[in-house]
C-alpha cells in the first residue's frame, strides 16, 4: 500500500486550540484533554499539537523535530544538519511509553542556527534558508522527515488518538500560550507518524479539519514557488500557502484570508470602492491560491492564531472566550472541557477569519 | 343627455348607430325603420333566392345589436317631417321624437317608369327589399319565364338568384351593354358572354315599352311573353325629407366631408346622399354599402361631438355571376378626357387600368381579381405613380411593387 | 475526362409518400440538387451536387427527406480506405492540391474522451449549484509576480491588462470574409451578452461591429489586413496569430471572389484581389521578433490591452509556449490539430500538429517547472465540443477556451465541410447576400447564448459534484482527472492518474 | 394588441409559411394528409422579387376597410383581430376590392379566407411565426405609426 506522500488521502478530523491574550502559559494538558470528548471525529490514525512559548530557554533558535526510521538515517541526517546549522542541543524527544502508542519512529529535537558562512553563500534570508533546508531534507533524505521547525514553538505528532499523543509526548510537561490540536480520520491505514497533523513550517502551524476539493489546483500553483508538497495532505499545502503569502508576499493575516477564502465577486462588488479594488486585485491575482471545499482550519504563528472557514462554512467550527482566553474548536464541546464557562460562543461565517493576538507589550 | 334621432335602419344607420356609440355611450338613439326588419344585408336578396344564404344570416349585425347598442327601434314607422326649428321629428302616426341630432339614411327607393299597361301586368316586383324577394319568391316556380327589365346590378343579380329556379331569364336594357354603369364595352362582353353561357338571354338596346298582361312589346316591336316581371330600372335616392326641410338636394342630398347637410344638426348617410367621388373629382350619388357604411359611421361620429371625415368616396364594385367575378373602381377617363388605359388579358381574364396625371383613376378586372384592394388603395390614396414600381403592378398586384420604405412602413406598423 | 471515377459520396432519399412538392428543398438548396418536374408534379434530386449540409432536411416540413451515405462501395481495403483512393482520383483529374474544412475528421484519438471527472462522496460535500453561489469568472493575463505597497501601506492595485470573462469560454477567430456579416454579427452580439470575447480573425473589423469592441479581440495575422490604429484601439484585447491548429505552418487565402463590398473595405483589401497571409509574419522569424511585434502592438495601445498569441500545436509546443510567455505576451493561446478552417489544404488538416490535450498539459506543465505560469494565461482551443471539455481543458491547466466549431453548429452548421465553395446553405461560410440572410442574427445570437448559458449550467454542476465552487480552484486541478485506456506515458504527459489509482 | 409582422430583411421567400398555415387551417393532424396533391389555400402569401421577399397577411387594421365593406357582416373585430364568419359569408369578395394589402383571398370553399392568427385553430397561436426558419414573422406587439 502506498504511503502519505505516494498517494492523496482524504480524512475528516476534530481541532482545538487556546490562547492567552495575556500571554499566560499552560501546559499542555488542558488542550489534550479538550480531544476527549471529540473522540470519535478520530479514529486513532493520527493526533498532535502545536505549542507556542514552549522553549522560551532556546527562544532564538529553530526547534527541529524529526523522525527516523533508524539510527542509521539519523547519523546521515545530522550530518547533513551540521553541514547546514550550528546544533546548539540535539537530544531524544522526552516520550511517555503508554500501550496506546506504539511502533513510534527514532525522534528528536534540534535546536539550532543557520550557518551564516552558508547563508551567505546562498545569498538568502535566514528563514528562507531554514525552510529551504527543511524541505530537502523532507524530500531527498528518505526515512528522515522534520515535522516542526519554528522558534520557541513546536509540533508533536503520532499515529493513535491525540489524547493519547498528549500523553506520549508529555505535554503536562510543557507550558505554552498558545496550543492548537488535531485528531485525524484517515480514509485508510498507513499508520506513518509524519502524515499526523499539526502541519508546520517555521512558525507557522496548520490544523486542519475537512478536504479541500481545490487541493490541486493549489499545490500545483504553490510548487512553481519552491515548495514541494511531499506529504499531498491540505495541512501541508495550506501551511505553504500561508508561508508563501505571508512570509514571500507580505501579506497580512486578514488579507491572506481574503485569498484563501475569497469573498464571492457579488460580495466583493457590494464593497467600499477602496476595499473592493484590494479584494478584486488579490483574487484576480492569486486566484490559484483560492482553497475550495470544506476546511475549518487554525493557523498558528508567533503571537496568535487565526482561524478560519471556508467560504460556504461546510466544516463546523465554534469560537467562545473567558477572560483573557480564547477557545476554538470543532465542537463546543471541546471549548466547554477547557472553559466550563467560557462566553461568547459563536459560530464564525464562512470565508470569515477570526485572529487573535496576545495583547500588545506581551512578550512572547 | 343627447336625443339622436335616425331615420332609416340600413346599413348607413347601424353605421351611425356605431358611430354614435364609439363616442357617446349615454345618448338616446331612436332609429324609425319603415321596414318591419332589423338592419340586413341588402345585397345578400340575389344570395338568397340563389340559396347560398338564409334570413336569419342576411341579418347585419347580432340579434343583440340594438339591444347592446342601446337604442330604440321603430318598426313600420315613418318620419314624414323634421321640425329642426322645434327640434323634433313628426312620424306618420303623429307621434314627435325629441331630437338634437338627426341623420337622414333614408336609402333609395326602385325607380319605375311610366310604362304604358304596367297596371294590366299580374306579377310585376321590384328587388330591393326582402320583402320584395320574399314576394317575387312566392310568384315563382320552375316553369316560370322571367322578364327583367334593367341590365345593371340589380337586375343582373337578380337574374342570378332566379336563374336555377325558373324556366328562362330574359334580361332587357335599353342600353347596348349590361352593366354600363360600371364595365366599359368590351368589359361589358366579356361579361354578357359569360352570362349568357350560364342560360341568361338579353335583349340590350332594346326595352319594353307597353305591356299587355303577360307581354312585354319592346321598342323594336319585338314581343316578349313572360310569367313574372322584374322591373330594375334604377333607384332614386329618397330625399323628400331633406327638400322639406330645405337642405340643398341635388341627386340626392348633399353633404360635406362630416356628413353634414346644408340643414344644422342635419346629418345624412347612404345611398340618400351626394357626396365627392374623389378619382371623378366631382359630387355624384355612391350608392355602394361599404359607402353606406362608413358615411353612416362619419355621421355618428359627429352627431356625437366626435370628430370624423370622410373624404375618401370613390365609386368600386365587386360583383360575381355564375362564378367570374368583376372588380371595378373609380372613374375611366378616355383619351379625350386625358387618360391613357393599360389591358392585359389571359385566359378567361381581363384587366383594364386607367392612368391620368400620374395616377390611377379607375380599373376594371374580370376573372382574376387577386389583391385587387391594392389598387383600389392607389385611387383612395392618390398615390403618385411615379413612387412605385407600377410597370410591375401593371402585370400583377403586389406589395413588392412599393419601395421598400413604403412597403414597411405598411406593413411592419400598425394600420 | 468523359468518366467520372466516383460514386456521388450521398444519397438524397426522398418519400415520395411525404413529400408535398413544397418546393422548399429546391428554393434553399444552393447546390442545386433538387428541381421540380412541373410535367409528374414532383421534385427531382441530382445527388452528385450534394454536399450534405441537411439544410433540406431540416427545413422539410413533412420530413420527406434524409441524406444518408452512399452504400455504393469499393472492394474493402484497409490499407486503401474508400477516401484515400478517392482522393487519388480527385488529384489525378485536377492536378491540384486538395482542399477541405473545418476540423481534420480522422480517426486520432480524442483524449478528451479518454478523461474522467472526479466527484465528492462521503469525505467531501458535493456542492449544489442551485443552492450555493458557483463563480465561473475569470481574468486572462499576467499576474504580478509580487504584491507592492504604497507609502501608507496600501496594496497598489494596479494590474497589468486583463481580459475579464464570465465565464472560460470565448468565440476563437474567424475572419468576416471567411464568415459572414450576419456570423459576425451573431457572434459579437453573444459575446457582449454573455459577457464574455469574440475573435475578428484576419478579417478587420466592420465599422458596424465597433460597438462590440469591449467584447472583442482584434486579430492582428500574417497578412495584417483590416489592421489600423482604430481598429487595435476597438478590441479588448489584441491577438497575434502565428499559427492555426489546423494547418500550422500554413497562410490563408481568401480568393479574390469573396473579397467584394465590405469584406475588401474591412479588410483593406482592393475588391476581386486574393487575400494571402503568408505562411509566417514576414517581421517574426524568431522569437526575439515576436517580442518586437508584442511590444510594438502594446505600444500603439497605451499598454492598456492584453496581447494574445495564438499557435498552433506543434511538437515542440511547451517550449514555443515558454518562449511565448517571457516574450510579453499576457496570453497564449494554443490551437489544437482538430481545430477547424474556412479552407486548408487536407493533407496539412489531417496529419500536421498534435492534440490539444496533449499541448495544453505539456504547456502547463513547463511553464510551471519554469515558474513562469502566471506571467501568462492558456487558452486552449480546437475541437473543445461540450462543458464538459471545457472543464477537463481547465482542470489540465487551461485559464479558458476558444471554440469556433461548436459555435457554427449552435448557428446551423452542419459540418458539411465545403466551407471553401463560398456556398453554405446555413448563410454563414459565405457572402453571397441571398445565402448571408439566412443566417437570422437575432437567432443565430441567441442560439449561441443558449449554447453557453447551457454550458456553464453543466460546468458549475460539475464544478458542484467535484466540491468546487469557483473556476480557478479548477485550473490545473489535475487531480480530478482520471485517465481511462491510456498508456504510461500519455498519462504523463497529461499528467493525471489512471481511473482506479 | 399582438400581430404577425414579417421582417423583409430575413424572409427567405422558402414559402414555408403558406404551407404551415394551410396545414394548421386545414383541421388535419398530419401535414402529409392535409396538403399532399392538393391546391394549398394560404392565409399569408409570399410575394417578392430576385431580391426582397416578404409574406403579407391580415394587418388587423384599427379602422379596418374590409370590416367597414363587407355586405355580408361577415367579418368584425374580436378583441383587436379581424375575424370571419364563414358561414355570413356569401363570396362577393367587396374585402378583396378595398384591403390596400391584398391581404384577403377566396378560400378552397369560394368563400373568403384571411388570417385569424390562429387564434381559432389547434395551433393555437400563428403556424406562420412558429414555423418560420429565419425568424423572419414575429408575433408581437408594435406601436401605432
Amino acid at each position: 500500500m502506498k504511503l502519505e506522500g505516494q498517494v492523496r488521502i482524504p480524512s475528516g478530523c476534530a481541532i482545538a486550540a487556546a490562547i492567552s491574550r495575556d500571554g499566560k502559559r499552560m501546559t499542555g494538558e488542558m488542550i489534550a484533554n479538550a480531544m476527549k470528548p471529540m473522540h470519535d471525529r478520530s479514529n486513532g490514525l493520527g493526533g498532535g499539537f502545536a505549542g507556542y512559548g514552549i522553549y522560551p530557554e532556546y527562544k532564538d533558535f529553530y526547534a527541529l523535530h524529526m523522525f527516523f526510521d533508524c539510527r542509521t538515517t539519523r547519523k546521515d541526517c545530522e550530518v547533513f544538519l551540521k553541514e547546514h546549522f550550528e546544533i546548539v542541543k540535539s537530544e531524544i524527544m522526552p516520550t511517555r511509553k503508554i500501550p496506546a502508542i506504539t511502533d513510534e519512529p527514532v525522534i528528536w529535537r534540534y535546536f539550532v542556527a543557520p550557518l551564516q558562512s552558508v547563508l551567505h553563500a546562498q545569498q538568502l534570508d535566514e528563514e528562507e534558508f531554514v525552510a529551504r533546508t527543511v524541505m530537502k531534507i523532507n524530500t531527498e533524505h528518505p526515512g528522515a522527515y522534520v515535522f516542526s521547525s519554528g522558534k520557541n514553538m513546536g509540533t508533536f505528532k503520532a499515529v493513535g488518538f491525540p489524547e493519547d499523543v498528549g500523553v506520549f509526548y508529555r505535554l503536562d510537561e510543557y507550558e505554552g500560550y498558545s496550543w492548537t490540536a488535531h485528531g485525524r480520520y484517515p480514509t485508510n491505514t498507513p499508520g506513518w507518524w509524519g502524515g499526523a497533523h499539526p502541519f508546520s513550517l517555521l512558525d507557522w502551524s496548520i490544523v486542519h479539519n475537512g478536504e479541500i476539493s481545490s487541493y490541486d489546483a493549489n499545490r500545483r500553483f504553490i510548487e512553481m514557488f519552491g515548495y514541494q508538497c511531499t506529504l499531498q495532505t491540505d495541512t501541508e499545502v495550506i501551511t505553504y500557502i500561508m508561508d508563501y503569502l505571508l512570509r514571500r508576499q507580505g501579506l497580512t493575516l486578514e488579507e491572506a484570508a481574503s485569498v484563501v477564502a475569497a469573498p464571492f465577486w457579488s460580495t466583493i462588488e457590494d464593497k467600499p470602492p477602496a476595499e473592493r479594488e484590494t479584494l478584486m486585485y488579490l483574487r484576480t491575482v492569486f486566484p490559484g491560491l483560492l482553497i475550495t471545499g470544506p476546511f475549518s482550519v487554525v493557523f498558528g504563528f508567533r503571537g496568535g492564531l487565526m482561524a478560519l472557514n471556508d467560504r460556504l462554512k461546510l466544516r463546523s467550527m465554534v469560537v467562545g472566550e473567558k477572560d483573557d482566553m480564547v477557545y476554538i474548536a470543532s465542537e463546543e464541546a471541546a471549548i466547554r472541557t477547557m472553559a466550563p464557562d467560557a462566553e461568547n460562543i459563536w459560530a464564525p461565517a464562512g470565508g470569515e477569519p477570526v485572529i487573535i493576538r496576545v495583547k500588545d507589550g506581551v512578550v512572547v | 343627455m343627447k336625443q339622436y334621432v335616425i331615420i332609416g335602419n340600413g346599413v348607413a344607420a347601424a353605421g351611425c348607430i356605431e358611430g354614435i356609440r364609439s363616442v357617446d355611450s349615454e345618448g338616446a338613439i331612436t332609429v324609425v325603420s319603415k321596414e318591419n326588419h332589423a338592419v340586413y344585408c341588402r345585397p345578400l336578396i340575389s344570395y338568397y333566392l340563389q340559396g347560398k344564404t338564409d334570413l336569419q344570416r342576411m341579418n347585419y349585425r347580432s340579434s343583440d345589436f340594438y339591444e347592446t347598442m342601446n337604442c330604440r327601434v321603430l318598426y313600420g314607422k315613418e318620419a314624414i317631417k323634421i321640425d329642426s326649428a322645434a327640434n323634433h321629428v313628426l312620424l306618420n302616426d303623429g307621434t314627435t321624437l325629441p331630437c338634437d341630432r338627426v341623420c337622414i339614411a333614408t336609402g333609395s327607393s326602385p325607380f319605375v317608369p311610366a310604362f304604358a299597361g304596367l297596371e294590366t301586368v299580374e306579377k310585376k316586383f321590384s328587388f330591393m327589399t326582402i320583402d320584395d324577394t320574399l314576394a317575387l319568391e312566392q310568384a315563382v316556380n320552375a316553369n316560370s319565364h322571367v322578364l327583367i327589365v334593367g341590365a345593371g346590378l340589380i337586375g343582373l343579380k337578380c337574374a342570378e338568384g332566379l336563374r336555377d329556379r325558373v324556366a328562362s331569364i330574359t334580361v332587357c336594357d335599353l342600353a347596348d351593354r349590361i352593366l354600363s354603369s360600371i364595365l366599359d364595352k368590351e368589359c361589358a362582353a366579356v361579361m354578357q358572354k359569360h352570362l349568357e353561357e350560364n342560360g341568361i338571354r338579353f335583349m340590350l338596346g332594346d326595352s319594353a315599352e307597353r305591356f299587355e298582361g303577360n307581354t312585354a312589346v319592346m321598342k323594336s316591336g319585338k314581343r316578349v311573353v313572360f310569367d313574372v316581371l322584374v322591373l330594375a330600372v334604377g333607384v332614386r335616392a329618397n330625399t323628400d325629407l331633406a327638400k322639406a326641410l330645405g337642405a340643398e338636394v341635388n341627386r340626392g342630398i348633399i353633404v360635406d366631408s362630416h356628413m353634414q347637410t346644408t340643414s344644422p344638426h342635419i346629418y345624412a348617410a347612404g345611398d340618400c346622399t351626394e357626396g365627392e367621388d374623389i378619382s371623378l373629382g366631382k359630387r355624384r350619388v355612391l350608392a355602394l354599402l361599404p359607402n353606406a357604411y362608413m358615411q353612416g359611421h362619419c355621421a355618428g361620429v359627429n352627431m356625437a361631438g366626435g370628430s370624423a371625415v370622410f373624404n375618401k368616396a370613390i365609386a368600386m364594385n365587386s360583383i360575381g355571376f355564375f362564378g367570374l367575378h368583376a372588380m371595378t373602381a373609380g372613374c375611366y377617363f378616355s383619351g379625350e378626357e386625358g387618360g391613357e388605359m393599360y389591358e392585359q388579358t389571359g385566359d378567361g381574364t381581363l384587366k383594364r387600368l386607367f392612368t391620368k396625371d400620374g395616377l390611377l383613376t379607375g380599373f376594371i378586372l374580370i376573372g382574376n381579381v387577386d389583391r385587387a384592394g391594392i389598387y383600389t388603395s392607389l385611387i383612395r390614396e392618390k398615390t403618385n405613380l411615379d413612387t412605385i414600381d407600377f410597370e410591375m403592378l401593371k402585370k400583377v398586384t403586389t406589395m413588392a411593387a412599393f419601395s421598400g420604405k413604403s412597403r414597411r412602413e405598411k406593413l411592419g406598423g400598425v394600420v | 475526362m468523359s468518366v467520372d471515377f466516383i460514386y456521388p459520396e450521398f444519397e438524397v432519399v426522398r418519400n415520395d409518400s411525404r413529400c408535398i412538392a413544397c418546393r422548399v428543398c429546391e428554393r434553399q438548396c444552393a447546390n442545386e440538387v433538387h428541381s421540380f418536374d412541373p410535367k409528374q408534379g414532383s421534385i427531382l434530386s441530382d445527388e452528385r451536387k450534394c454536399v450534405n449540409c441537411q439544410r433540406c432536411v431540416s427545413l422539410c416540413p413533412t420530413r420527406a427527406l434524409k441524406i444518408v451515405k452512399s452504400n455504393c462501395t469499393l472492394r474493402e481495403n484497409a490499407n486503401w480506405k474508400d477516401d484515400t483512393i478517392k482522393e487519388v482520383y480527385k488529384q489525378a483529374a485536377s492536378g491540384g492540391v486538395l482542399l477541405s474544412s473545418m476540423g481534420n475528421p480522422k480517426e486520432f484519438p480524442v483524449y478528451w474522451d479518454k478523461i474522467l471527472i472526479n466527484a465528492s462522496q462521503v469525505t467531501n460535500p458535493s456542492i449544489d449549484p442551485l443552492r450555493e453561489p458557483m463563480e465561473t469568472r475569470v481574468f486572462l493575463g499576467k499576474k504580478p509576480d509580487r504584491i507592492t505597497r504604497d507609502q501608507n501601506g496600501n496594496i497598489r492595485c494596479k494590474l497589468p491588462p486583463q481580459l475579464e470573462l464570465s465565464m472560460p469560454v470565448m468565440f476563437s477567430a474567424m475572419s468576416y470574409g471567411s464568415i459572414s456579416y450576419n456570423a459576425h454579427a451573431s457572434l459579437a452580439r453573444a459575446a457582449t451578452e454573455l459577457g464574455i470575447c469574440y475573435n475578428t480573425g484576419e478579417g478587420g473589423l466592420h465599422e458596424d461591429f465597433y460597438a462590440y469592441g469591449p467584447n472583442t479581440i482584434v486579430q492582428v495575422a500574417s497578412g495584417r489586413f483590416g489592421v489600423h490604429k482604430d481598429y487595435l484601439d476597438a478590441g479588448a484585447a489584441i491577438e497575434i496569430k502565428m499559427g492555426q491548429g489546423a494547418k500550422p505552418g500554413i497562410g490563408g487565402h481568401l480568393p479574390g471572389a469573396k473579397i467584394i463590398g465590405d469584406v475588401s473595405r474591412t479588410r483593406m483589401v482592393p475588391e476581386g484581389s486574393d487575400a494571402i497571409s503568408p505562411a509566417p509574419h514576414h517581421d517574426i522569424y524568431s522569437i526575439e521578433d515576436l517580442r518586437q511585434l508584442v511590444y510594438s502592438l502594446k505600444e500603439a495601445t497605451q499598454y492598456q490591452k492584453p496581447i494574445i498569441v495564438k499557435v498552433a500545436a506543434v511538437h515542440n509546443i511547451a517550449a514555443i509556449a515558454s518562449g511565448v510567455a517571457r516574450s510579453g505576451a499576457d496570453i497564449i493561446a494554443i490551437d489544437g490539430f482538430r481545430g477547424g478552417t474556412g479552407a486548408a489544404p487536407t493533407r496539412i488538416r489531417d496529419n500536421v500538429g498534435i492534440p490539444i490535450e496533449l499541448a495544453l498539459a505539456a504547456v502547463d506543465q513547463r511553464l510551471r517547472d519554469e515558474g513562469i505560469r502566471n506571467n501568462v494565461s492558456l487558452v486552449a482551443g480546437g475541437s473543445i465540443r461540450c462543458a464538459s471539455d471545457v472543464v477537463k481543458a481547465i482542470a489540465l491547466g487551461a485559464d479558458a477556451c476558444y471554440i469556433a466549431t461548436a459555435a457554427l453548429l449552435a448557428l446551423g452548421c452542419h459540418l458539411c465541410r465545403t466551407c471553401q465553395s463560398g456556398k453554405c446553405n446555413w448563410g454563414i461560410a459565405t457572402q453571397r447576400p441571398e445565402l448571408v440572410k439566412r443566417l437570422n442574427p437575432d437567432m443565430g445570437a441567441q442560439r449561441l447564448v443558449n449554447l453557453l448559458t447551457a454550458w456553464k449550467h453543466e460546468i458549475k454542476e460539475l464544478l458542484g459534484g467535484m466540491g468546487i465552487n469557483s473556476i480557478e480552484a479548477l485550473k490545473g486541478n489535475r487531480l480530478m482527472l482520471r485517465g481511462i485506456g491510456l498508456n504510461e506515458k500519455e498519462l504523463e504527459i497529461l499528467g493525471i492518474s489512471h481511473a482506479g489509482e | 394588441m399582438k400581430r404577425v409582422y414579417v421582417n423583409e430583411q430575413w424572409c427567405l421567400g422558402c414559402h414555408l409559411c403558406e404551407y404551415n398555415c394551410a396545414f394548421a387551417n386545414s383541421g388535419e393532424a398530419d401535414m402529409v394528409k392535409a396538403l399532399k396533391g392538393k391546391p394549398i389555400y394560404p392565409r399569408i402569401k409570399v410575394e417578392g422579387t430576385e431580391l426582397v421577399n416578404f409574406a403579407v397577411s391580415c394587418r388587423h387594421c384599427t379602422d379596418p376597410m374590409c370590416v367597414k365593406s363587407c355586405i355580408a357582416g361577415a367579418l368584425s373585430k374580436h378583441d383587436g383581430a379581424v375575424c370571419i364568419d364563414h358561414s355570413k359569408c356569401v363570396g362577393c369578395f367587396t374585402c378583396i376590392l378595398v384591403c390596400p394589402y391584398g391581404a384577403l383571398s377566396q378560400g378552397e370553399t369560394g368563400a373568403i379566407q384571411k388570417c385569424e392568427l390562429c387564434l381559432e385553430n389547434a395551433c393555437g397561436e400563428p403556424a406562420c411565426v412558429k414555423g418560420c426558419p429565419n425568424g423572419a414573422i414575429v408575433y408581437e406587439e408594435r406601436d401605432t405609426l
